[in-house]
């Protein structure tokens, strides 16, 4: 139980962090900072395998080509906004509610749940198991990740190389234009 | 000792709604990318006590959510870099990240 | 034996195949081909009549042929197929015996209209359609032969299109007749409905089975008689027959006077059963014709257009035919309408060669004393003057004559005032000689009134024309000896047409009350001579002094205000009606339902503008909204539980 | 096999015409082919077999279609209709003619598709897949004012379409039938419960009645056709989608019997009201366009009469006057193009005299007129008086006011043609030339052909029509069975007549050698 508050302390510190920093690399890593948590979190959710994932693919990839993407944007903090200046109040209020709502809910209900012995006995999460669900029940799923996948890889190329050929043009016709002025001056 | 599942659940929910909040008052698009990456995992993670809770029954599915969570993980990889990508475009041709000066869908 | 008869159904086809060619190859033909292909067809017909009527003189039976299938629906079910009995010969002997004498004359009326072709074909397709409705076997088919000569009729009215008021004719015959047809159709409807079949024939024989008086069964009868009254220009549907005289003069000879108008008379003579057995409704049948016979007899007297006198003569004459038929005495409407088709064609075909003449004048306050320049037409238009009053030895005498006996002596009209009918028509008959002779003096006799110009012109018509009005005064002399008093002498059309109509008891009278009769109708056809004499030929009576500015002038030359009337009851609150109901589609139904519909859609979508303001945020925070609604009702659901 | 092909076929060509892109030739020469051989292929419709396979098994939907009664006979004359049309419009549109060839060719799948489906779902599928061509052509090719039009349009017809859909969705859960074909639910869903069926039959009823149209659902009509392009081809397919009384016909009435006897007798008030209304509305139009509208909302008002009449008669009937006014009103509309083009307007004021310089077209247009307001002898007349002779039968009264039409109809058919072609010519104008006789000329013979011969056609409608329950002839003719001795029935006439010996109408000669195609 101490171990999960540390780590729910943690994750809701880095969460506010991502949404109160200014700068977006303080908040990348901030955020990075919640996903290791949340690996931990997810060990002692027996989902071992998830874990691991988690460290690589987000903390690692994802959370790498955001920082890549808020240097090359050389992106910096913003003026609160001008519009809708009663956006913020508003959405603390809903969140609030939102939160509190969820949490009612999930204490409240009465389902009968199965007893902590049958859960501690439970020993899954591991890549084996998991490969063995995948591959099993959800190969039309895991194969159209697959295709998903391809497809965003292709998308995003396309959207970067379409920017960099035009500018790739504009480049070589103001060079051509450059030249043409040395060579008449 | 067990924590029992509620627990996750409210936690995830502080979590989900702290994401919320980051969309609604951030007007950078990286920062509203960052909140909603934060939604995402928020949610996995309510995903997650779930698979744990419904694994005891037992079953032949038994590991059903973490295998959602995995194919979540997977399209959470191409949404970013697809995101990312139309980011990258729009700060080309605009210089700026700001979403309220995206307005142009409107009539 | 039968074969010759059944030939005769395609006499509708021939005038059909000559309307067809004119329409399609009459403007590259030269004058007078149209004419004569047109006759040729009409005489194929009149020959197929004859032959018919000489196939059916041994047999009471008639013959049905069946065509093809018609309509069907349920136990409807009706065939395309003729009857050719002895009432429907003799009236196609009429229509196509008349009708080829006027297609003959049209060639020499019509020349040099640049219509000329348009003319003969619509003249041929209104042959066809009045042989199909006299052939008829059923009633829809029968339908299609009424509202036929009725299009054809419209066609014709408003042949010289250009002048405005033609076309309006035309439409006034085609509407009025389009309300009788509701009752023609409404009759037909409550036929099947209590007979199950729409064959005339069936109907006919299952008549007699039927209570005798029955509601159905007048109600049937007052049904076909308001359709009757719309062809036939009875009351009250008579307005329209006196503006039809905006057409082609041979036109208003064959269309309206000797053929099409004694349709109704037709009709009610075809299903004599059923007026048999409903005496409610053969009286009134009788009263609308006596009624109507005077009342147009009294209009006739101020008119001073040459056709409009004959026009409300033909509504009068009739009157008469249809009051025989409302006496059960079906023969004698029949007679009458053989009779009067000649007598009054002949009157109109006279009329014709004089308007020919004048170079297109018909008022007769311009004429005056043309019999000397035009003898022939003067001769005959006085034969047939002689005729249609009554006087003895003529046609009309004796078909007259006997539809007073038959008013007088009919059982069917036993509770319907007999006496007073018979008054009423015995009137009549003295005006009618009245203003017929006005007619004669005022045109052919007495000091010429002819402008210097017109009387330059003035020439006897060209054989073509003359020809036929010697037939037809043959003819007005003639055919009044197939229906001789029967008392006394044979009557031969009686004898041919009793298999083929109704039988109703009739009074014996003592014979010597028959010849008090006739002397009496005789006196008043002399009393009616006599003042026409006086008054117009004597006095030299300009054909309108005589009556110039009494009230009771006013009333007949506006033939008892019913065009007034009319034009205020129906045209004007039809027009009200109409655009009201058109602006009440435009501005309440149309602007109603899209007002509320189309006022709310606004409303509703600037409140839904009001959301999209374009802002990503907005919309993520209405996402939130959301999600916390179903967040609310998962914890409260969560918690009552 | 055939009732495939009929929809499929014109689909296939609109997708060739519309690629083979604006030009005039392909889109005539295509447009024409396609036509023609739906046409052809739609004659040999009857007596072709149909076609029933799983469409979305999951929730019972066949592709079922069936070249049988009523929907083969309004398939062949649609078929018929089209062809003028498509001529028209590929001669008159201006600009792009191959898009406006395309949709009127998929208005013809689709229209095919309503009247040969023998699944409720199919049937809606295509009831929607019509709207989008007549809307894309009212919105792309329309006059001024169309936006306005095309929204009421849409409106009415979604509206309608939309509690149509939703009583389709629920009637086979409701009343457990194995799948939407007809066969299957005429099974089951006579059974339900009154309630149950009124509240189903209500929610096609409107839908229906927006597309019949009745009164006071009938707005967006006379706005569509005003608004359409004025060559009028497609008010023709306008015309050709007035389905509401099809779908009745096919399948509301005989689906919910119990439902059509309680709300049958409403639905004949509002059929005689637009019967009525309609007359009188078009007497005081001066638009030409607008005209024909009511005039046309009238003649359906009488479709109305027949079907909701309950007599097989006029159940036949009405069905005939549909396929019959496809002809005359679709012709009427052309008719109005063709004037259009020599004068501009369809303002009735501008016209007048045109018979001096245009015999032939005058002479056409009158033959039109005629059979649009009913003339006997012509095609529309068998469907109106069956039409209204059936509804006498159980409702003398209905019938006897929606028969007053008759006169309405007079009176603003010669006003038409007294204002168009009478009186003294304003201005000379040409007379008709070789694409307007060859367009009038199919419509002129299917008039001829349904005028004269309407038997054949309505012997195939009544095989559906007895479908259908009508009140037996014993609750509604007490007045015979008082009256008669013996009531004769038409196919008796020949022996009642030989028997009795009533000295009048001759007996007949059995077999008459002219006769014999019964």
């Amino acid at each position: 139980m101490i171990g999960f508050i540390i780590l729910a302390a943690a994750m809701i510190a880095g969460a506010i962090g991502v949404v109160a920093f200014r700068q977006p690399v303080h908040a990348a890593l901030s955020l990075v900072a919640t996903l290791l948590a949340l690996a931990v979190t997810y060990v002692t959710l027996q989902a071992h395998f998830l874990a691991v994932v988690q460290v690589i693919v987000y903390g690692g990839a994802i959370m790498v080509l955001f920082l890549f993407v808020i240097m090359l944007l050389n992106v910096e903090g913003q003026e609160p906004a001008p519009h809708m200046k009663w956006l913020p109040p508003v959405a603390y209020l809903t969140a609030l509610l939102v939160a509190a709502g969820i949490t009612i809910t999930a204490f409240v209900d009465r389902a009968p749940l199965p007893g902590a012995d049958r859960i501690a006995a439970l020993q899954g999460g591991s890549a084996e198991q998991l490969g063995t669900v995948l591959f099993s029940h959800y190969v039309l799923a895991f194969q159209l990740v697959g295709v998903l996948l391809l497809t965003g890889i292709v998308g995003a190329v396309s959207l970067a190389q379409r920017g960099a050929t035009t500018e790739r043009k504009e480049r070589q016709t103001e060079e051509a234009a450059g030249e043409r002025e040395l060579s008449h001056g | 000792m067990m924590v029992p599942t509620p627990y996750y659940v409210a936690l995830s929910s502080v979590l989900l709604t702290i994401g919320m909040v980051g969309v609604l008052t951030r007007r950078s698009a990286i920062m509203m990318f960052l909140s909603i990456e934060l939604m995402l995992n928020a949610a996995n993670l309510a995903i997650v006590a779930f698979a744990r809770q419904w694994s005891a029954s037992g079953a032949e599915t038994a590991l059903s959510g973490q295998a959602a969570v995995f194919i979540i993980l997977a399209i959470a990889a191409a949404e970013v870099a697809v995101g990312l990508g139309i980011l990258v475009a729009i700060f080309r041709h605009r210089v700026s990240t700001d979403v309220d000066e995206l307005s142009e869908v409107r009539l | 034996m039968s074969s010759v008869v059944q030939w005769a159904a395609l006499a509708p086809l021939l005038a059909l195949v000559g309307s067809l060619i004119n329409a399609f190859f009459g403007r590259s033909l030269k004058e007078p081909a149209p004419g004569v292909i047109a006759s040729l067809m009409v005489a194929g017909g009149f020959v197929l009549s004859v032959l018919a009527f000489i196939g059916l003189q041994g047999s009471d039976h008639g013959v049905q042929v069946t065509l093809w299938h018609y309509l069907l629906g349920g136990s409807l079910s009706v065939d395309v197929g003729f009857m050719i009995d002895r009432l429907s010969v003799t009236m196609m002997l009429i229509i196509t015996g008349v009708g080829l004498l006027i297609h003959i004359y049209s060639i020499g009326y019509m020349h040099g209209d640049d219509g000329n072709s348009r003319y003969f074909s619509e003249l041929n397709l209104f042959i066809f359609a009045m042989l199909v409705l006299v052939m008829a076997s059923s009633f829809p088919l029968m339908f299609i032969g009424w509202e036929g000569v009725g299009v054809c009729s419209y066609l014709l009215i408003g042949f010289w299109y250009r002048d405005k008021a033609n076309p309006d004719a035309g439409r006034k015959a085609f509407i009025v007749n389009r309300i009788g047809d509701v009752g023609f159709l409404l009759a037909m409807f409550l036929t099947f409905k209590v007979f199950g079949t729409l064959n005339i024939a069936a109907v006919n024989a299952a008549a007699p089975g039927m209570l005798y008086g029955a509601g159905a069964l007048t109600a049937i009868g007052l049904l076909y008689l308001l359709g009757a009254t719309g062809k036939s220009a009875q009351l009250p549907l008579q307005v329209w027959l006196p503006d039809a005289m905006a057409g082609p003069t041979p036109v208003s000879a064959l269309i309206h006077a000797a053929t099409m108008v004694t349709a109704g008379v037709y009709l009610i003579a075809r299903l004599g059963a059923v007026y048999a057995m409903a005496p409610g409704a053969a009286g009134t049948v009788a009263w609308v014709g006596a009624i109507t016979a005077f009342i147009a007899a009294f209009a006739a007297f101020a008119q001073t257009d040459i056709k409009k006198i004959l026009a409300y003569s033909t509504i009068s004459q009739i009157g008469y035919m249809i009051a025989a038929v409302g006496a059960g005495a079906y023969w004698v409407g029949i007679f009458h309408v053989l009779t009067h088709a000649f007598f009054k064609a002949l009157l109109f075909l006279s009329a014709g060669s004089v308007i020919h003449a004048m170079g297109g004048e018909q008022d007769i306050r311009k004429m005056g004393g043309l019999g000397r320049r035009m003898k022939i037409t003067g001769n005959t238009a006085l034969i047939a003057t002689l005729a249609i009053s009554g006087v003895p030895f003529l046609a009309g005498f004796f078909s007259k004559d006997a539809i007073l006996s038959s008013t007088l002596t009919s059982g069917l009209l036993a509770g319907s005032g007999n006496d007073v009918l018979y008054v009423i028509l015995l009137v009549t008959a003295a005006m009618t000689a009245a203003y017929m002779f006005r007619w004669y003096y005022g045109i052919f006799a007495g000091e010429s009134r002819v402008d210097k110009h017109a009387a330059e012109h003035l020439h006897e018509s060209p054989a073509v024309m003359t020809w036929p009005l010697g037939i037809l005064a043959f003819g007005s002399i003639a055919v009044g000896y197939l229906g001789l008093p029967e008392f006394a002498f044979p009557n031969l059309i009686h004898r041919w047409l009793q298999p083929a109509t109704a039988r109703v008891d009739f009074n014996e009278l003592a014979s010597s009350t028959d010849w008090w009769l006739i002397g009496l109708s005789i006196l008043m056809v002399a009393i009616g001579i006599g003042v026409g004499w006086w008054v117009y030929h004597v006095r030299k009576g300009a054909p309108v002094a005589g009556l110039k500015d009494s009230t009771l002038a006013g009333a007949s030359r506006g033939a008892l205000g019913f065009d007034a009337l009319y034009r205020i009851l129906f045209i004007a609150s039809g027009e009200g009606l109409s655009g009201g109901i058109a602006a009440l589609d435009r501005d309440v139904v149309d602007r109603g339902l899209a007002g509320i519909g189309g006022g709310g859609t606004v409303l509703l979508s600037r409140l839904a503008r009001l959301a999209q303001s374009g802002f990503a945020r907005a919309y993520a925070f209405a996402m939130l909204l959301g999600v916390l609604t179903l967040v609310v009702v998962a914890a409260l659901t969560g918690v009552l539980k | 096999m055939i009732a495939l092909a009929v929809i499929v076929v014109p689909i296939l060509f609109a997708v060739v015409t519309g690629l083979a892109g604006s030009r005039r030739r392909a889109a005539l020469g295509f447009g024409l082919f396609s036509t023609l051989a739906t046409f052809v292929l739609a004659l040999f419709l009857p007596g072709s077999s149909g076609i029933s396979t799983p469409w979305i098994p999951g929730i019972g939907v066949t592709f079922t279609l069936s070249p049988t009664g009523a929907g083969s006979v309004l398939t062949i004359v649609a078929a018929l209709t089209m062809i003028p049309t498509v001529l028209m419009a590929a001669r008159r549109v201006e600009r792009d003619p191959g898009a406006f060839v395309a949709l009127l060719l998929l208005m013809q799948g689709a229209l095919a598709g309503i009247f040969l489906a023998r699944d409720l779902v199919l049937f809606y599928v295509s009831w929607e897949a019509a709207l989008i061509p007549s809307m894309l052509m009212l919105g792309t090719f329309g006059r001024d004012k169309r936006r306005a039009a095309v929204l009421k349009y849409l409106v009415y017809a979604i509206g309608g379409s939309f509690l149509m859909l939703i009583s389709i969705l629920a009637i086979k859960p409701l009343s457990g039938a194995a799948s939407y074909r007809f066969t299957d639910l005429m099974a089951a869903t006579p059974h339900l419960a009154g309630a149950t069926q009124v509240w189903l039959f209500i929610g096609l009823a409107i839908g229906m009645a927006v597309k019949l149209p009745l009164w006071p659902l009938h707005s967006w009509l006379i706005d569509f056709n005003e608004q359409n392009h004025p060559s009028g081809a497609a008010d023709v397919a306008g015309t050709l989608y007035k389905v509401g009384g099809f779908g009745f016909f096919a399948w509301a009435m005989p689906l919910l019997p119990v439902a059509v006897n309680r709300v049958g007798p409403v639905l004949l008030g509002l059929a005689v009201a637009t019967a009525l209304y309609g007359a009188i509305a078009a007497a005081a139009q001066t638009d030409m366009k607008r005209l024909l509208a009511y005039a046309s909302l009238s003649h359906m008002g009488i479709v109305g009469v027949g079907i909701f009449g309950l007599h097989l008669a006029g159940l036949n009937g009405a069905i005939f006057l549909l396929a019959a006014q496809m002809l005359s009103t679709g012709g009427m509309f052309l008719v109005s193009g063709m004037l259009y083009e020599r004068k501009g307007s369809f303002d009735l004021d501008r016209y007048g005299g045109l018979a001096k310089s245009a015999p032939a077209l005058a002479a056409l247009s009158l033959f039109v007129l005629f059979t649009f307001i009913g003339v006997p002898g012509l095609a529309n007349f068998p469907g109106e008086f069956l039409s209204l002779l059936g509804a006498y039968q159980h409702h003398p009264w209905a019938a006897a006011f929606a028969t007053l039409s008759v006169i309405g109809a007079g009176v603003y058919g010669v006003n038409l043609y007294q204002r168009l072609y009478q009186g003294e010519e304003r201005e000379a104008s040409f007379d008709v030339g070789a694409l307007e006789v060859f367009a009038l000329i199919p419509l002129i013979a299917g008039i001829l052909w349904l005028g004269i011969f309407p038997s054949p056609q309505l012997s195939r409608i009544q095989t559906q029509s007895q479908l259908i329950a009508t009140p037996t002839a014993s609750a509604t003719a007490e007045a015979p069975a008082a009256l008669a001795a013996a009531p004769a029935r038409a196919g008796g006439a020949t022996d009642l007549l030989g028997s009795t010996g009533v000295p009048g109408e001759g007996p007949v000669a059995p077999d008459a050698p002219l006769g014999g195609s019964r």
